[in-house]
């Protein structure tokens, strides 16, 4: 017995990394391109393309029905559907925070929210619109004009334009105040026992922190957890077979609300991710080495979701009245 | 060796011993959010010999924001860190790509800069975005890496021993403009810091008459 | 085909019910003792009571641990524990909105929630505290005496206070402000066309609404839903078999918070639980003959997920100081 | 039938027609909710036989707020509703308690009132906790249910045909104080609605002096 628990111990310090400590993000460190804080008119310009619908082909889906922000900003079920109909390949990544963030979709494949906006606008089996169709769309509706002037100063339409207003909206999605950032600003009544037995599970036994670090709960990297599902992820991004079957690991604001779980939404609950990773991930080949047993108790797993409960704030976000055509 | 010889030597040292040296003072001064790092450098001087460049990472970060190397030069990156890495280099305008492959906890690996001279190249690792430093391959010896903590909005720096016959410099930043000023023994100037042609700061130089050293 | 298709059709329409329309809750029908608004004082008593982990046995755990309002007021796994560790064989229930129920915990064995706050605070698998232990247990929290004292007059501490305090805190848990009650408030933009969808399936071919109906989307009843898990349920309180295994329904305001589902949180996701019911339930005995296969296709799934994901509305509830001992 | 009979016959239908009757009108005021369902009766009568009570449900509710029988009447629960439904009442200061059964769908069910006169308990569903009603075990014809509206804090009704030698009246509401009041021809009174000592609400209550009905 003493061996076994010796073997862990080493396991456990043998995969030790640097974590950044667990943090609240700070608006300062956003990097906006050209360090300008965008306009609140490019953001209600983003903010209703966002949510406009009739820019899908279809005229029925809009970025707000996968990235839906009543369902923490993804779609709720595992595969969401496409404007044609169709299963969505991956579970739809939640877009908190993703201001402070470095790289774009489950395997990295955008390196800004700008670039990364045009890819479900585009793809086949999602809106369905190429570029210039969907700037055709747009000019169609006459209450864009106005909107894109107050954004701009005149009505011209464009790629870079509209891109730049999604993006201004996306990165004022921001989770910086729940009960854990009231707890490390000092009110230490901010979190439960529990919460905070959890927190410290966290960072400690759970090993967690290994990959969910720094301010907002990732590390920007790519982890494969073993999940055998052919999808190379960023392996097939970068060429690349080290990184087959890896994935971005997804910040942990408000995750509560981002059900299910993985890159294939494979895990519905929260207690469900832990124990996958309390019994080391799963079986499928090119296991990133930080996936080993944690030998996490039931308790222990009950604390650990009590503590990612306390990264909640809800956002009152509301859906803007769409311009009239 | 013949008298010739140890008189061009002897020579040489005597110059060596009576150029005349200048340091020079700068502030820069942003607005708002620092580039990261800058370089500055002479580049009418060749002298620069690097021979045992090396990049390491801990942390998940390169230990260094930018590294100088003359081109030619080998670079050994190293990995220290408890995690694997794999660096790499994309940038479509300098036509720079490269990609060293997984360079496993505790290994290492060779690469050699085949780049023009004045290129300032991006590194990342292809599993931690995060990352990045940059390599510059420049010649000359007289060359100062800047780098800035974050939300340093003014940091003032020292160059010391730049030959007064040299005063081409060049100050290059991520994604600002580089400038090419000149800047002689005994001047001050104030230059713009320009980002997609937005002034952002300034970088105010002040060089010293020539001084005899000793 | 036609024959197959016009079967379902009679198994709907022979089993509708009559359903109070959805609605938003009203205030003004929340049937306080005495009719007799709670005062502030009161609601603070209750709520400090609530959260105080030092009322239970092992002074680990509070009403808080398993009703956290970090993860919907419930415990955020199938299973939770009691202050002596020991696994609780029922699912927490979310309490939502009690204000306007009749009839608590999953088995309606209680008709206020007066009488409801006492039994897991005395259940030995709960907090494990008989009635007079917890009351001596507070006279010794010197803390408690004023806020006792600012809520009914004078420092006396007996059941019926303490009660009447932790039921005033819980009638102010009110979810009144969602997408879905801005929509039915005019603000025809507060919901997505998916969730309009979604609402529509909800209150017609889906059949929610014959059981999760009226402003907090519950019948207040009781149904076997097919789960076979030899809990009794209901029946075991009125000590009748043909409620044998049925279960009250919960309301469904802020139910994306609530997961898992289901008495036994056997469903982790909304999703899972529209999958459980399109198949018309579990194959378990006594089942209610409201459950029937629903032929909904994974596209209807996903507008009833979106619909459920409208009824969301974050409370700020910061836990409060704890009384000085 | 003798002469004798025939004038007895005669003389009770002349009494009757000569009975000197009033009406009453009465106002309920509440200041927050009204108690859902108010019962009236002048206790002294004893005419009151009920002889096909019946309580049906539809919609998930019973049909009546409240049911009034005399004591020994038979009730018959119906069902027309959608689902099934499980009648019962545990009133333990009462010590009335009953269960009758699983009623289905169609289905009804008989059940005895056998409790004092002057009870009043409440009727509730054992799968639909929502759901109630009440039945009053009273003898007196003169009574009076006045079902309120949710949300009605002001309700007047007429109560008529009461004769004038009946002035013992009960007030009844759930969970209210039991008023027993005396209110005599020509009288108008208001009286205090308390429930937990503290006063709900008024009912005022005007009678008119006895009339001579045709």
């Amino acid at each position: 017995m003493l061996k076994f628990l010796s073997l862990i111990l080493f396991l456990s310090i043998g995969s030790i990394v640097y974590s950044e400590p667990l943090s609240t993000p700070d608006v300062e460190d956003i990097e906006y391109p050209d360090d300008e804080e965008p306009s609140s008119e490019l953001i209600t310009l983003g903010k209703t393309l966002f949510f406009d619908h009739r820019l899908s082909k279809n005229k029925n889906q809009s970025c707000a029905t996968c990235h839906n922000p009543n369902l923490g900003f993804g779609e709720g079920v595992a595969h969401g559907f496409g404007t044609m109909g169709g299963k969505l390949e991956r579970n739809t990544p939640h877009i908190y925070n993703l201001a402070w963030a470095t790289t774009f979709f489950w395997d990295g494949r955008s390196s800004t929210l700008e670039e990364q906006a045009v890819g479900p606008i585009e793809a086949n089996g999602e809106m369905a619109m190429p570029m210039p169709k969907f700037l055709e769309r747009l000019r169609n509706i006459k209450g864009y004009k106005s909107l894109i002037k107050k954004a701009f100063g005149d009505e011209k339409i464009d790629k870079e334009r509209v891109t730049s207003a999604i993006a201004a909206f996306e990165r004022t999605i921001i989770v910086d105040n729940t009960p854990f950032d009231r707890y490390m600003a000092g009110d230490l009544s901010a979190m439960t026992p529990k919460a905070i037995e959890g927190m410290n599970l966290f960072k400690g036994k759970a090993l967690c922190i290994q990959c969910h670090d720094g301010a907002n709960f990732t590390d920007d990297s790519f982890h494969n957890l073993g999940i055998d599902d052919k999808d190379l992820g960023r392996g097939k991004i970068v060429k690349d077979k080290t990184l087959n079957g890896a994935f971005k690991t997804p910040g942990l604001r408000n995750v509560l609300m981002t059900a299910p779980y993985m890159h294939n939404g494979q895990e519905g609950t929260l207690e469900d991710v832990i124990k996958f990773y309390n019994k080391g991930g799963g079986s499928g080949p090119n296991k990133d080495k930080l996936m080993v047993p944690l030998n996490l108790t039931d308790q222990e797993i009950f604390s650990l979701v009590a503590f990612l409960g306390s990264l909640n704030q809800k956002l009152e976000i509301f859906p803007p009245k769409l311009p009239k055509e | 060796m013949n008298l010739s010889n140890i008189i061009i030597i002897f020579l040489c040292i005597v110059s060596v011993g009576f150029t005349q040296n200048t340091n020079i003072t700068g502030t820069f001064t942003f607005k708002k959010r620092n580039p990261g790092v800058a370089l500055l450098y002479f580049d009418q001087d060749k002298g620069l010999k690097v021979s045992n460049a090396n990049l390491d990472q801990m942390n998940k970060a390169f230990v260094k924001p930018l590294l100088v190397v003359n081109p030619g030069s080998e670079v050994k990156f190293k990995n220290s860190d408890a995690v694997d890495h794999n660096i790499y280099a994309s940038d479509k305008k300098q036509k720079v790509n490269f990609d060293v492959g997984l360079i496993t906890t505790g290994g290492d690996t060779n690469y050699k800069v085949e780049w023009d001279k004045g290129k300032v190249v991006k590194l990342r690792c292809k599993i931690h975005p995060k990352m990045k430093s940059y390599i510059a391959s420049i010649e000359s010896e007289f060359h100062k890496v800047v780098p800035f903590e974050k939300r340093e909005k003014e940091l003032t720096f020292e160059m010391s021993s730049v030959p007064e016959n040299l005063d081409s410099l060049v100050i290059w930043m991520p994604k600002y403009k580089e400038l090419h000023v000149n800047l002689k023994p005994g001047e001050s100037k104030t230059f713009e810091l320009t980002r997609k042609g937005k002034v952002k700061g300034f970088l105010s130089l002040k060089r010293s008459v020539a001084i005899d050293e000793k």
